[in-house]
C-alpha cells in the first residue's frame, strides 16, 4: 500500500508537472476536454443518452461562461461492461489527456474507473451510478458526483412510510449493489422509527420475470411495499403489480427510479405511485421551467432524472471554469473551485458535501397523468453520512 | 521447425519484434501500452479457447469462467494489503483453476456438440451468480485488488508491475510462451492423440485410447491457461468484476477466435488484434459502432472461410 | 406455502413456461431441420416487440399490429435466410454462430437507430384488460390467460403442421435425410428458406403477444436468447415435444425457485440444465 | 488349407449366448461361437442377419444386452470400449474409417503409439523417436503401402484406403483382427490384393471376416459361419457350410444374394 501511494504521488506529481506547462504553452485558446463515459447500447443505453444531452445541453446554455474557452467532447460507449472500464477510462486520461470525465451510469462501471481515476490529474464527475462507496471509502479530493448515492433519495422514504402509518412493510430490489443500499436505506430510516420489514425479496439482476414475487406479497399482504428498480425492469415491475392486482390494495413506495424515464411506457399503471427522490418533473422554480422547456425542444422528449444529472455536470463545470476565470490548469484549485460552488439546478439548490456528493432536497412524487408531481419534501438539504470516507 | 507452418513463421516473426519494439514508440502514450497489453492478455485466453475448439472440438461457451477465476482465486487466497509473489501465486493460481477444470470437465465432456456448449455456459453462469450475488468478493460491483504482487525470482525482480511498460513485457512474454507451449503441445504424443480425437473419436477409440482422459487433460491444461489469462487482466488494472465471468466474455473470446481462424492457435492473436483494432476505431468514429462491427463480422464470416489466418495462408501458399 | 399460492405460483410458472416455449419452438425448428444454430434468434422476438410498438402507435390498434409485425418477420426471415444462412449450410456450425452473432449487433444497432433506446411500452388491448380474482389480493389478468391459451393452440397447430400436412412430411424427412428430400425432387433451399422464415415469425410472433405485458427495452433479446437455448437443450435440439415439456419446466424451475429457494433461484435453470444433460447427454427428447 | 491345424489352435475369442435387443427387436440372438487362434473365421449372411451388430459386440462398441464374452479365459463385456483394443482385439470398419487429413505413416503412428506409451507427454516432440515411426512404417510395408507412407490418406485411392485401414489395425499389434467387409465397394484386382493379404495374416492372427464377397469368403474361410435373422444357423468348414441345404435355403428364401 506504501509503495502504491509513494508510486500514485509521484505520478501525480510527474503529470502535473507535465501538464502544467504544457498549459503554460499552450495558452487559454485550448479546448476543455470533456470526456463522456456512458453506455450508449445495451440495457442502460437510454439513460446514458439522457445524460449526455443534459450535459451537452448545459455546456451550450453556459458557452458564455468559460472565457473563451471550446468544449471538446469524446464520446465512449461503455455497453454497461464493468471489466470494460478500466480500459476506456485509461483512454480518456492517457489517450486524449480529457480534463473532466463524466461518467458512469453502472455502478460496477463507475468502480472500474474510479480504481483508474482516483488521485489523476483530471476530475471525474459522476452523473448517476449511486453506489456510496463512491464518496465513501472510496472518495477521493478529484472524483465529484452530481446525482445521489444510493441511500440518499431512500432514506427519507422511511420517515414518509412510517407518517402513512405502515407498519409491516416488504422490501424489494434487484440483487445487486445498488439495489441492496437502496433497501437499506430505506430500512434505516424505517426501522428506526419503528417499522418492521417483513421481508425482504433479491431478485436475480437483472431478471424481470416478477410475477411469482408479486403473487407471494399478495398472500403475505403487508401495510406497503418498497421497490427499487430502474429502467425497464421498472416499467415492467409496475406493469405486473398492476396487472396481477396488487395496485390499490398494497400501496407502491419506491426510490424515485421507478417512475423516471418510465412512466410513458407503464401508462396507467404508474398513476399514484409514491416515490422519494432529489428531482421532480413539476418542481416549480424557474431553472427547472427553463431547462424543461429548452431539453423539450432540443430533443423532442420529456426531461428526466438522467437528463438533470447530465446537466449539472455541465453546470458544475461551467461553473468552476467561470470563477477560475478560465484557467483550469491547477488542479487543486479547480477542486476547490468546485466544492465551493452551489448550483442552481432544476431541482432546487445543490452543494456539495465534504465527500463531493450533492447536498440536495429529496421531495416525495406521486405519479398523476404519467408526471411526477412533487407532493412534499420529506428531507431538506440531505447529506449523504458518507461513511468511510476520509476527506 | 517449432513454427513449421509458413504463414505462422512469418507472422511469428513479424509480431513479436514488432511487439517488441511498440513501447519505444508509445513512450508519450501510456494508454496505447496498456491497451495493447489488454491485447495481448486477451489473446492468451483466446488462444486457450483456440486449442479447445479448433484442435480439440471441444465447444464451450463458460471458458470465461476461467477467466474470472483467475482473477477470483487471487482475491480469496492473497491477503489483502501485502504484496505476495507473482510467480507462486501463478502457481496457484493455475493448480486450483486446474483442479476445478478436473471437476468440471469430469462432468461436462459427457457431452457433445450443442449440448457440451450449452453445460459449460451453465456451469459459467452459475459462477457468475454466485460472484455476482454473494456480498464477500464485492458482488455486482466487484472488488479492488489493492497491492500488486512483486515479481522477484530468486532474489531478481524482472518486472516491476506498476510500471504499465515492464506489464507490457511481462504480458509479451506470457503470450509468446504461450503460443509456444501449444505449438510444443500440439506436436508432442499428446498432440497427435488429440489430433486424431479431433478427427475421428471414433477410430482413436477403437485403437484403444481412452479419449477421455485426453479430453480432460486438454480442458484442464487450457482452462489454467485461461486463468493464468484472466488473473493477468485483473493485476493490470486491480479490478476484479463478475462480468469477466459473464458469457458475453466466452462469446466475444469465441467470435475472435473463429474470425482469427480456428485451430491455428496464433490466429487468436490476429483475431483479437483485429476485433479489438475494429472495435476501437470504430468506437471513436461513431456512436452506432455495433451496426458496423456487425456487418464487418457477417462480411469476414462470408469471405474467409477459415478466418483471417486461413486467407493469409491462402494467399502466402499461392505464390 | 398455502394451496391457493401454490396454485397461483402453478399457473404462473406454466404461463410463464409457455412463452418460453413459443420463443424455442422457432429455434429448435430451424436447428432440428436445417443444422443451423441461429443466435439471433433473441433478436427476432426483439424486433417482433419492437414492431409491436410501432404499429400500435400507427394503427392504434393491437389486432392489426400483431398481423403486420408478423408478415414483416416473415419477410426479414426469408430475406436473411436468402442472403446470409444460405452462404452458410456447408459451413460448419462455428461460422454459423459467428455470422449470427454479427445479425445480433445489426440488429440491436438497427433497434437504437430506429426506435430509440427508451423503455417502451404497449397497452394490453382493451378487450381483454379485465382480471379474474385469485385470491383475496391476487388476481390473475385475462390477457395473460390469453397468452397461455394462445401458446396453446400454436403448439397445437405445429403439431398439426408436423405430423400432418404435406410440409410437415417434408420437414420431417428433411430432419431425417437430407438427400431423400432431394431426390424426391423437392427444392431443399425453398423448404429451408420456409422454415427459416417460420423460425423467425415465431420468435416474432412472441414478442408481439409478450409486448404488452413485459417492457420493450435494448438488449431483451439477448436475455431471453439464453432461456431459449436451455429450454431447447433440455428438450432435446430439434425436437417440438421436447421443447414444450422443457419450457414447462425451466417455466414451473424458475418460479418455485424463486419463492422457494430465494438464494438459489439465479441458479436454478442453470442447475436443471446441468442435472439433465448428466443424466441425458442428449436432453430429454432427443432424435 | 490344412484341418489340423485348426484342430490343434486354442481358441483365443469366445461368445456365449450373445443378445442384443434394440427395444423389442432382437438384432443377435443367443449366439455361441468360438474363434481359434491363427484362423480366419468368416461371418455370412443375409442382410440384416446381425453380423455387424457381433463385431460391434465383439470390439467392444455396443454393450451385449445378455451373454457373455470371454478372451483368453476372462469375461470382457463389462470393460470399456478402449479397453477391448488394448486387451489387442482390433477391428476395420465397413465404411472407411480411418483420419483422412493425416499422412498415412502418421495414421499408422497414431496405432502404433498407444502401445508405445508416451501419450501424456506434451512436451516433446512426436517426431522424436523413430522406433515408432519405424514399426508403423513396417506395418505400412505388411500392407504392401509403404510407397503411400508419406501422403495424405484422403488422396489416395479407396483400396488403398482399405488397405491403410488393417494396417492401422496390424499396428496396435492385436492377437484378433475382426475384419467388417473390407472388400466392400472394390474392384476385382484390389480386392485380389486384399485376398492375399489375409491370406497372409491369417497365418499370425485370429481373424474374424464380415464379407459379402463370397468367392472370396470361401477362399479365405478356414471355418464359416451363417446367420440369418440374428440366430445362429450353422457353422462349420466351407465345404460342409456349403452344402448346407439350411443355408441354401435360407439365402434362396430372402431371394437376394443368391449364391
Amino acid at each position: 500500500m506504501e509503495n502504491y501511494n509513494k508510486f500514485m504521488r509521484t505520478l501525480l506529481a510527474g503529470t502535473v508537472v507535465a501538464t502544467l506547462s504544457a498549459q503554460a504553452l499552450a495558452d487559454n485558446a485550448e479546448p476543455i476536454k470533456v470526456g463522456v463515459m456512458l453506455p450508449f447500447s445495451g440495457i442502460y443505453a437510454a439513460l446514458g443518452d439522457a445524460g449526455r444531452n443534459g450535459l451537452k445541453m448545459a455546456l451550450k446554455e453556459h458557452a458564455g461562461e468559460l472565457h473563451g474557452r471550446q468544449i471538446e467532447f469524446i464520446e465512449m460507449d461503455t455497453e454497461a461492461k464493468p471489466e470494460r472500464a478500466p480500459e476506456i477510462a485509461s483512454s480518456l486520461l492517457n489517450q486524449h489527456h480529457a480534463n473532466f470525465i463524466i461518467g458512469p451510469v453502472h455502478s460496477g462501471v463507475a468502480m472500474g474507473m474510479i480504481k483508474v481515476l482516483k488521485d489523476q490529474d483530471t476530475i471525474m464527475i459522476i452523473p448517476n451510478a449511486g453506489a456510496n462507496a463512491a464518496t465513501g471509502p472510496l472518495c477521493a479530493p478529484n472524483i465529484f458526483r452530481t446525482s445521489f448515492s444510493m441511500w440518499q433519495p431512500s432514506y427519507p422514504m422511511g420517515q414518509v412510510a412510517l407518517d402513512s402509518a405502515y407498519k409491516r412493510v416488504v422490501t424489494m430490489s434487484w440483487n445487486y449493489g445498488a439495489g441492496r443500499e437502496s433497501l437499506e436505506g430505506f430500512e434505516e430510516a424505517f426501522k428506526a422509527g419503528g417499522g418492521e420489514i417483513i421481508k425482504q425479496i433479491m431478485v436475480p439482476f437483472p431478471k424481470t420475470e416478477f410475477q411469482s414475487y408479486l403473487s407471494e406479497i399478495g398472500s403475505i399482504n403487508p401495510d406497503a411495499v418498497f421497490v427499487f428498480f430502474a429502467g425497464g425492469g421498472a416499467v415492467k415491475f409496475v406493469k405486473d403489480y398492476d396487472a396481477l392486482g396488487l395496485k390499490g390494495k398494497i400501496p407502491l413506495l419506491g426510490s424515485g427510479f421507478l417512475t423516471e424515464g418510465t412512466t410513458s411506457a407503464q401508462g396507467p399503471s404508474a398513476e399514484g405511485i409514491r416515490t422519494t427522490l432529489h428531482y421532480a418533473d413539476g418542481l416549480d422554480n424557474e431553472v427547472n421551467t427553463k431547462f424543461r422547456q429548452n431539453y423539450q425542444q432540443m430533443f423532442g422528449k420529456e426531461a428526466d432524472i438522467y437528463a438533470v444529472q447530465g446537466y449539472d455536470a455541465g453546470l458544475l463545470i461551467a461553473k468552476a471554469v467561470d470563477q477560475l476565470g478560465g484557467d483550469i490548469s491547477d488542479q487543486a484549485a479547480l477542486i476547490q473551485a468546485m466544492e465551493s460552488t452551489t448550483l442552481l439546478s432544476p431541482r432546487g439548490e445543490v452543494s456539495f458535501s465534504k465527500a463531493h456528493n450533492p447536498i440536495q432536497n429529496i421531495y416525495l412524487r406521486e405519479v398523476v397523468d404519467g408526471a411526477n408531481k412533487v407532493i412534499d419534501v420529506p428531507a431538506a438539504k440531505l447529506e449523504d453520512p458518507a461513511r468511510g470516507c476520509k476527506l | 521447425m517449432l513454427f513449421n507452418n509458413r504463414t505462422e513463421r512469418y507472422f511469428v516473426w513479424v509480431f513479436f519484434p514488432l511487439a517488441l519494439l511498440m513501447p519505444l514508440f508509445l513512450e508519450q502514450n501510456t494508454f496505447y501500452v496498456s491497451k495493447l497489453t489488454t491485447v495481448m492478455i486477451f489473446a492468451i485466453f483466446v488462444m486457450s479457447l483456440d486449442y479447445l475448439v479448433g484442435r480439440c472440438g471441444l465447444i464451450t461457451l463458460g471458458h470465461a469462467m476461467f477467466y474470472g477465476l483467475g482473477g477470483y482465486i487471487f482475491v480469496m487466497i492473497a491477503p489483502e494489503y501485502e504484496a505476495v509473489n507473482f510467480w507462486v501465486y501463478t502457481f496457484y493460481i493455475c493448480v486450483i483453476a486446474a483442479a476445478v477444470a478436473l471437476v468440471i470437465g469430469f462432468l461436462v465432456l459427457r457431452t457433445s456438440g450443442i449440448y457440451m456448449i450449452m453445460i459449460t455456459l451453465a456451469f459459467a453462469q452459475m459462477t457468475y451468480y454466485f460472484f455476482s450475488d454473494s456480498l464477500d468478493f464485492g458482488g455486482n460491483d466487484g472488488v479492488f485488488i489493492y497491492v500488486k504482487p512483486d515479481t522477484s525470482l530468486f532474489g531478481l525482480s524482472l518486472f516491476d508491475l506498476e510500471n504499465p511498460t515492464h506489464f507490457y513485457y511481462l504480458c509479451l512474454l506470457s503470450l509468446f510462451n504461450t503460443l509456444f507451449f501449444f505449438r510444443l503441445v500440439t506436436r508432442s504424443r499428446f498432440g497427435r492423440v488429440i489430433d486424431s480425437i479431433h478427427e475421428n473419436p471414433g477410430r482413436t477409440t477403437a485403437l484403444g485410447y481412452n479419449i477421455f482422459v485426453f479430453r480432460l487433460m486438454a480442458y484442464t491444461m487450457a482452462s489454467a491457461l485461461g486463468a493464468y489469462a484472466g488473473y493477468l487482466f485483473t493485476l493490470q488494472y486491480g479490478f476484479v468484476n463478475p462480468s469477466m465471468l459473464a458469457w458475453t466474455t466466452s462469446g466475444s473470446a469465441l467470435v475472435m477466435s473463429i474470425l482469427g481462424g480456428i485451430g491455428s492457435i496464433y490466429g487468436a492473436i490476429l483475431g483479437v488484434l483485429v476485433y479489438e483494432g475494429l472495435h476501437f476505431s470504430l468506437e471513436h468514429l461513431t456512436e452506432h459502432w455495433l451496426l458496423f462491427m456487425g456487418a464487418l463480422i457477417i462480411l469476414m464470416v462470408i469471405l474467409f472461410k477459415n478466418g483471417i489466418a486461413g486467407y493469409l495462408e491462402k494467399l502466402l501458399e499461392r505464390r | 406455502m398455502t394451496t391457493s399460492l401454490f396454485f397461483v405460483q402453478l399457473i404462473n410458472g406454466l404461463q410463464y413456461g409457455l412463452l418460453l416455449f413459443l420463443i424455442a419452438s422457432g429455434l429448435t425448428l430451424v436447428f432440428g431441420v436445417m443444422g443451423i444454430l441461429n443466435l439471433a434468434h433473441g433478436s427476432m422476438y426483439m424486433v417482433g416487440a419492437y414492431l409491436a410498438w410501432y404499429f400500435v402507435q400507427q394503427t392504434g390498434s393491437f389486432t392489426l399490429s400483431a398481423v403486420i409485425s408478423a408478415i414483416i418477420a416473415l419477410l426479414i426471415g426469408i430475406v436473411v435466410e436468402r442472403t446470409l444462412i444460405q452462404r452458410l449450410y456447408r459451413r460448419n456450425h462455428l461460422d454459423q454462430v459467428l455470422l449470427t452473432i454479427g445479425m445480433i449487433f445489426v440488429f440491436n444497432a438497427l433497434q437504437s437507430i430506429l426506435w430509440g433506446n427508451d423503455p417502451l411500452g404497449v397497452q394490453v388491448p382493451d378487450a381483454m384488460s379485465a382480471a379474474i380474482p385469485l385470491t383475496d389480493v391476487v388476481e390473475y389478468p385475462v390477457y395473460r390467460l390469453f397468452v397461455a391459451l394462445l401458446c396453446v393452440a400454436i403448439a397445437a397447430i405445429m403439431y398439426y403442421m408436423i405430423n400432418r400436412t404435406r410440409l410437415g412430411m417434408l420437414i420431417r424427412a428433411g430432419e431425417s435425410n437430407r438427400e431423400m428430400v432431394e431426390c424426391l425432387g423437392i427444392d431443399i433451399s425453398r423448404l429451408y428458406t420456409i422454415v427459416f422464415a417460420i423460425g423467425v415469425m415465431l420468435a416474432a410472433v412472441a414478442g408481439v403477444i409478450a409486448a404488452p405485458m413485459s417492457s420493450i427495452v435494448p438488449g431483451m433479446g439477448e436475455h431471453v436468447l439464453i432461456a431459449c437455448f436451455v429450454v431447447v437443450v433440455i428438450g432435446g435440439m430439434g425436437s417440438i415435444k421436447g421443447a414444450l415439456i422443457g419450457a414447462l419446466l425451466v417455466g414451473l424451475v424458475d418460479t418455485f425457485a424463486s419463492v422457494l429457494l430465494p438464494q438459489l433461484s439465479s441458479m436454478m435453470i442453470y442447475i436443471l440444465m446441468a442435472f439433465i444433460l448428466l443424466i441425458k447427454p442428449q436432453g430429454l427428447f432427443s432424435s | 488349407m490344412n484341418n489340423n491345424v485348426i484342430l490343434e489352435s486354442q481358441v483365443i475369442l469366445e461368445t456365449e449366448g450373445l443378445c442384443k435387443y434394440w427395444g423389442g427387436l432382437k438384432a443377435l440372438d443367443d449366439i455361441s461361437l468360438k474363434f481359434h487362434d491363427r484362423e480366419l473365421h468368416g461371418i455370412v449372411g443375409p442382410n440384416g442377419a446381425g453380423k455387424s451388430t457381433l463385431l460391434n459386440l465383439l470390439c467392444g462398441h455396443y454393450k451385449p444386452t445378455s451373454g457373455r464374452i470371454v478372451h483368453e479365459g476372462a469375461p470382457i463385456d463389462a470393460i470399456k470400449p478402449y479397453a477391448f483394443a488394448r486387451r489387442g482385439i482390433g477391428r476395420s470398419f465397413q465404411k472407411t474409417n480411418i483420419y483422412p487429413n493425416a499422412t498415412c505413416l502418421e495414421n499408422c503412428s497414431v496405432a502404433v503409439q498407444r502401445r508405445m506409451g508416451g501419450s501424456f507427454n506434451f512436451l516433446r516432440s512426436r517426431h522424436r523417436q523413430e522406433v515408432l515411426e519405424e514399426i508403423a512404417t513396417e506395418a505400412l510395408e505388411k500392407v504392401g503401402l509403404l510407397s503411400r507412407r508419406n501422403e495424405v490418406a484422403a488422396h489416395i485411392s479407396y483400396g488403398e484406403q482399405r488397405q491403410l485401414e488393417i494396417a492401422m489395425v496390424l499396428a496396435t499389434s492385436p492377437c484378433v483382427l475382426l475384419l467388417d467387409e473390407p472388400m466392400a465397394g472394390m474392384g476385382h484386382e484390389e480386392s485380389q490384393l486384399i485376398i492375399e493379404l489375409l491370406k497372409q495374416l491369417k497365418q499370425e492372427y485370429c481373424i474374424v471376416l464380415v464379407e459379402h464377397d463370397m468367392d472370396a469368403v470361401f477362399e479365405l474361410s478356414d471355418k464359416l459361419t451363417v446367420m440369418v435373422d440374428g440366430q445362429h444357423l450353422t457353422t462349420g468348414t466351407v465345404d460342409r457350410v456349403r452344402d448346407d441345404p439350411r443355408v441354401k435355403e435360407a439365402y434362396l428364401g430372402q431371394g437376394d444374394e443368391v449364391y
